[in-house]
């Protein structure tokens, strides 16, 4: 079994660092430290500290904090890097404004 | 310093648009019709874009390619319009984001 | 680790992990198993977060009836996470004299089971959401409706389950539930065999196949239904939202300010995927349009993530709460309909008084496995 | 809906490559890119590509970009700009944000071509205003004509932050330290040694402890750290500094991918979360194709291969090409890039710690350590040698793919070989006729025209210079060596500015026969300081 799997894993108790009031997530101000007691809470993946936190969850979409965020989990867990998947990625790409979204224009002509 | 390249050793004369005016929380500023409006505010020495809605902590560019989203300002009324990818056009009204609004505009009925 | 608990629960969704934290609050060991990596990755985080009485199947009232008075508000203290329940009613709202007959209509039925709703006017309306277009003539009112953040309820019952020694384990996919001497007791994964005196089954659509593993069926489709999510705006209003034409639904988040709107484009029955919940290219924009019909001011406002989740739909538009009891020790729950995120604290009580045999606190004939009867 | 044969998503290298060749096969073609000039990257690269001809070896970036631009637009390719793809979904449709509208379209194949994007570290004020990504600083100066700061430190050492290091100190920033964490500079050494003779210090093994300011970066403080990147205490070091770049590495944009469902894997050496893709770049979505840095992190050069290759495939897989046009096609391509993926810098050495040249040349420790050759080091490669008259010493050390020396010498003194990895050799019998092509052509800037006989007592040093202003004949000033420092006084004896140098001006100093190769750069300004 992965470590990410089994959730009743003995991570030790939370150790406060000294960085724990780094800013991670730049867009929802989220700090290394919550991230750390989020693992400790039972939260293990990407997608779980995100929903948990809203790490990624800003304007940015985790552009930016993904694989910070990724790094800290991994050390908190002590697994591997390749055990994390990234948060999903989903539509739109870029932040669109509701009337732009909404409003689906037809390709005219040949062009 | 100049924050402007006048000339670049590799790339030359810089070409820039049209030179227009525009408002930076009531103070008007000259830039250059096109460019980002990070560019225009970063010739004139504006720093900080925003203040964070936790913290109030300053924010600026970091990306500068509208991927980070750090840089939002309110434009023309409205908030969280990313300046780094944004053109300045003639009379464009920035403004300072406090949190997802401008200073002293709570609410949405000042939205727009 | 042991393989072998009072309960082993299959799915690690909401319902799941709800069950989990009441069962394990009476000391009852629990295992939790589930299929994907990420707690409550279905139904569960990926709905619109209401907590709704209006406009609920008549059948289903008394379970979010049951959740709004006695669950929901001291939730957040309970589990140690704001899962920031806000009560401040639910507008359902209508621009047409045909809407209103729709409303008029939902609001009857609701009020002949007690529950505190009525038809408000254009004026009324306004009052309670002053951010409402001209054109909406009138709505239903629900004052004790509300709404919570679905991601933060799911994680924070299962935060506090695993706190009290509930076992959850992710990526255990299930593939059979077998007998022992005619007792349903146990659950063999693709690496292992778990062992329960009774077996709760919660695990959305996927339930379908467990249960066929023992001869089960609850009559279900599975549909993919969208949600949106905005830019943080600053705090307007705290009413869920709903619409005669149900062309949205949703409300702004505590705390965060973004909007949460679910829609559909009309297409959710017959649409295709490929395996998983994908977006369908013209449900979003439809349903931006069907949100600026009745809030023209938020038109400016950002989409930053679209979303889509499968929701177990029951032939008949409500769950399956049950014992099974020609398989003995298996106790079903499932064909939530969409609707299962307001009633999943009640849903979760009473699972766990039905595994440990108690008598449940609601009557659950209405949702019995074997309710489904042919048309004539 | 609208389709067409190819929808490519990214107008950057990769992506205009692949829209090249489809076109070429006959398809119809359209491509979005959000932003709103074309070229991704490359226009902001404004120094010389390594490679050889077969990848634009030592013509500048933004310049490959407009030959791609031209070429793109006369094979009828649309291409469309401020058009951001907001999603791609089921039956290869995309949407297409363009103005103020979404725009449906579908491709009967689609290249993702989206590149990568920056990564971030956090350090104790990295939100601080001044704090920005090494891509920031090269989209300010060089698409928008903006100077990103006035005193800048610079994190990482890799070819990205030497790269734009080096387009700093072109725009007139001071550069007062590089920093990386690692022990050895990661990016090339010809990159870090044009930086470190104009005075650049590194600070290998070390990391910024603290970006210092309220409203903005005032100031910044590093400290070395050891073998487990833990900070050695009492080895703070404080730089007053108004900006801190951030140049830490890439990784792919494979976010559109993921979200259409694509089997993605996590790949240390791809830099990131990336498609699963074949040796075309198909992915796992039958007609979905990547190319560039989106299905792993490397250089443009590649990407543009990559893209080509993809752009062939997809002619193919619609049938306007046949198999055996589209294994002719790719063999040659795949062997450009295979020669792109050698050496020293390839990815199967990343990590790796590598003692000798594949000749057997000891790997200079101090490039490594410091950003510059010694001189004891020096004269053991086989580019410098010791000639009567004018003649060129290259200080080149490292197997990297490159090759641009040989074709420029017009007298074949320099060899590279068949295997544009190896180093330069100079060819004693061949007459150098002191052209200063090779000098102008070395994307590194590791060549230098030396005459130890140039005057009684006097040497000239023929060097590269890409600054503003660029000093005249007659010019007195300083001569620095490789490690920037000043060795003696200099003065200026030619300017060449020929067209054919493209901007690369050839500064001809003299210097005391002694200094000969130890000088290296020339900074003017008062010598009786």
């Amino acid at each position: 079994m992965r470590k990410i799997n089994d959730r009743s894993r003995d991570l030790g108790a939370f150790v406060p660092a000294d960085d724990d009031q780094m800013i991670i997530c730049r867009c929802e101000e989220i700090t290394k430290g919550e991230i750390r007691q989020a693992v400790h809470d039972g939260m293990f993946t990407l997608t779980e500290v995100r929903r948990y936190l809203r790490t990624g969850m800003g304007l940015c979409q985790g552009q930016t904090c993904g694989k910070l965020v990724k790094g800290i989990i991994v050390r908190e867990l002590g697994t591997a890097p390749a055990e994390l998947e990234p948060a999903f990625s989903r539509v739109p790409m870029r932040p669109i404004e509701m009337k732009v979204f909404a409003n689906e224009q037809e390709v005219q002509g040949d062009e | 310093m100049n924050a402007r390249i006048i000339e670049h050793p590799i790339l030359g004369k810089i070409e820039k648009g049209r030179l227009v005016e525009f408002s930076y929380n009531d103070t008007k500023l000259n830039g250059y019709e096109g460019e980002p409006i990070s560019a225009a505010l970063k010739a004139a020495g504006v720093m900080v874009h925003r203040h964070t809605q936790k913290q109030g902590a300053p924010r600026g560019v970091f990306c500068a390619i509208g991927r980070c989203t750090d840089c939002v300002m309110v434009v023309d009324g409205k908030a969280n319009v990313r300046t780094c990818i944004t053109p300045l056009t003639d009379g464009m009204i920035v403004q300072t984001q406090y949190g997802v609004s401008a200073k002293n505009h709570q609410g949405a009925e000042e939205r727009s | 680790m042991s393989n072998t608990a009072d309960t082993v629960i299959i799915g690690g969704g909401i319902i799941g992990a709800a069950t989990a934290y009441y069962l394990a609050l009476q000391g009852a060991k629990v295992i939790v198993l589930e299929k994907s990596d990420h707690i409550g990755n279905g139904g569960s985080s990926r709905n619109g977060g209401g907590v709704r009485q209006s406009g609920r199947d008549p059948r289903e009232l008394p379970l979010v009836m049951y959740g709004v008075n006695n669950l929901w508000p001291k939730l957040s203290d309970e589990l140690g996470v704001d899962v920031e329940y806000v009560q401040e009613g639910n507008l359902r709202l209508g621009k047409t004299e045909q809407h209103l007959n729709i409303l008029r209509g939902l609001t009857e039925r609701s009020v002949a089971c007690g529950l505190d709703v009525k038809m408000i006017n254009a004026k009324e309306a306004q009052e309670i959401c002053p951010y409402l277009s001209d054109e909406i003539i009138g709505a239903s009112w629900c004052p004790t409706d509300g709404h919570a953040n679905p991601m933060l309820a799911t994680l924070a019952y299962y935060r506090k389950a695993r706190m009290l020694g509930a076992r959850f384990i992710t990526g255990e996919n299930v593939l059979k539930i077998k007998k022992i001497r005619g007792h349903a007791r146990q659950v063999i994964t693709e690496s292992g065999v778990y062992e329960g005196e009774n077996i709760i089954l919660a695990a959305g659509y996927d339930s379908r196949p467990i249960m066929a593993t023992v001869g089960i069926d609850v009559p279900m489709t599975q549909i993919a239904l969208e949600v949106l999510v905005t830019e943080a705006q600053p705090q307007m209003f705290g009413q869920m939202l709903g619409t005669a034409m149900a062309d949205f639904y949703g409300h702004q988040s505590k705390h965060h300010g973004s909007f949460i709107f679910g829609g559909t484009s009309g297409f959710e029955d017959t649409n295709k995927d490929n395996g998983l919940p994908v977006t369908a290219s013209l449900t979003a924009p439809c349903t931006c349009r069907g949100i600026m019909k009745y809030f023209p001011l938020l038109q400016d406002v950002k989409i930053v993530r679209t979303w889509s989740g499968w929701a177990d739909i029951a032939a008949d538009q409500i769950p399956v709460i049950s014992h099974v009891e020609e398989v003995p020790g298996l106790i079903v729950a499932c064909g939530f309909t969409g609707h299962g995120f307001g009633i999943a604290p009640t849903v979760g009580l009473l699972l766990s008084q039905l595994a440990r045999g108690e008598q449940t606190v609601l009557d659950l004939t209405e949702f019995r496995y074997d309710r489904f009867k042919t048309k004539i | 809906m609208k389709r067409y044969d190819l929808i490519v998503v990214g107008a950057g290298p990769a992506g205009l490559s692949a829209a090249i060749e489809a076109a070429k096969c006959g398809l119809q073609v359209i491509v979005f890119d959000e932003n709103a000039n074309p070229g991704g990257q490359l226009f902001k690269q404004v120094h010389k590509f390594f490679g050889s001809k077969e990848h634009k070896a030592k013509i500048r970036g933004f310049r490959i970009g407009e030959q791609l631009l031209v070429e793109a637009n006369q094979l009828g390719v649309q291409v469309v700009l401020n058009a951001t793809v907001a999603g791609l979904f089921q039956d290869k449709e995309i949407t297409v944000r363009i103005n103020d509208g979404i725009y449906h379209y579908k491709g009967d194949t689609i290249i993702v071509a989206t590149g990568a994007s920056e990564n971030a570290t956090a350090f104790e004020g990295w939100t601080l205003p001044g704090v920005i990504g090494a891509g920031a600083a090269q989209t300010m100066m060089n698409l928008h004509g903006i100077v990103p700061g006035s005193k800048v430190l610079m994190l990482g050492s890799g070819n990205v932050g030497l790269v734009v290091s080096y387009q700093l100190l072109q725009v007139g920033c001071e550069v007062v330290a590089l920093a990386d964490a690692a022990p050895r500079v990661g990016g090339y050494g010809v990159h870090a040694a044009k930086l470190t003779r104009t005075g650049v210090p590194f600070y290998l093994s070390h990391t910024i402890i603290k970006a210092e300011g309220s409203d903005c970066v005032t100031g910044v403080t590093i400290g070395a750290v050891d073998k487990a990147w833990k900070l050695i205490p009492g080895t703070e070091k404080h730089f007053a500094v108004d900006t801190i770049c951030v140049a830490v590495g890439l990784s792919p944009m494979a976010q559109i991918l993921s979200a259409a469902g694509c089997s993605m894997e996590e790949s240390q050496s791809k830099g990131g979360y990336v498609p699963v893709c074949d040796e075309y770049g198909e992915t796992s979505i039958a007609g979905v194709f990547v190319a560039g840095d989106v299905s792993g992190v490397e250089e443009a050069s590649s990407a543009m291969i990559e893209g080509r290759i993809a752009g062939i495939a997809v002619a193919e897989y619609l049938g306007f090409i046949d198999k055996t046009v589209l294994t002719q096609k790719t063999l040659e391509l795949e062997s450009a890039l295979s020669t792109l993926r050698q050496g020293m810098f390839a990815i199967e050495n990343r990590g790796k710690i590598l003692e000798k040249t594949d000749e057997g040349y000891d790997v200079s420790l101090h490039l490594l350590q410091k950003g510059y050759l010694t001189e004891e080091e020096v004269m053991q490669y086989p580019g410098v040698t010791k000639q009567q008259g004018v003649h060129a010493v290259i200080e080149c050390s490292q197997n990297i793919p490159c090759n641009p020396c040989q074709d420029a010498c017009p007298k074949q003194c320099i060899k590279v070989g068949d295997n544009i990895t190896s180093l330069p050799v100079i060819d004693e019998a061949a007459v150098c006729i002191g052209c200063g092509l090779c000098v102008a052509a070395c994307s590194g800037q590791a060549i230098f025209l030396v005459d130890e006989n140039y005057e009684d007592g006097y040497a000239s040093i023929t060097l590269p210079y890409e600054f503003l202003p660029l000093p005249a004949k007659g010019n007195a000033g300083w001569a620095l060596d490789r490690s920037g420092q000043k060795v003696c006084k200099a003065e200026v004896v030619k300017v060449n500015t020929a067209s054919a140098f493209d901007r690369t001006n050839l500064l001809t100093i003299k210097v005391p026969v002694e200094m000969a190769m130890k000088a290296r750069f020339f900074k003017g300004g008062d010598c009786h300081a």
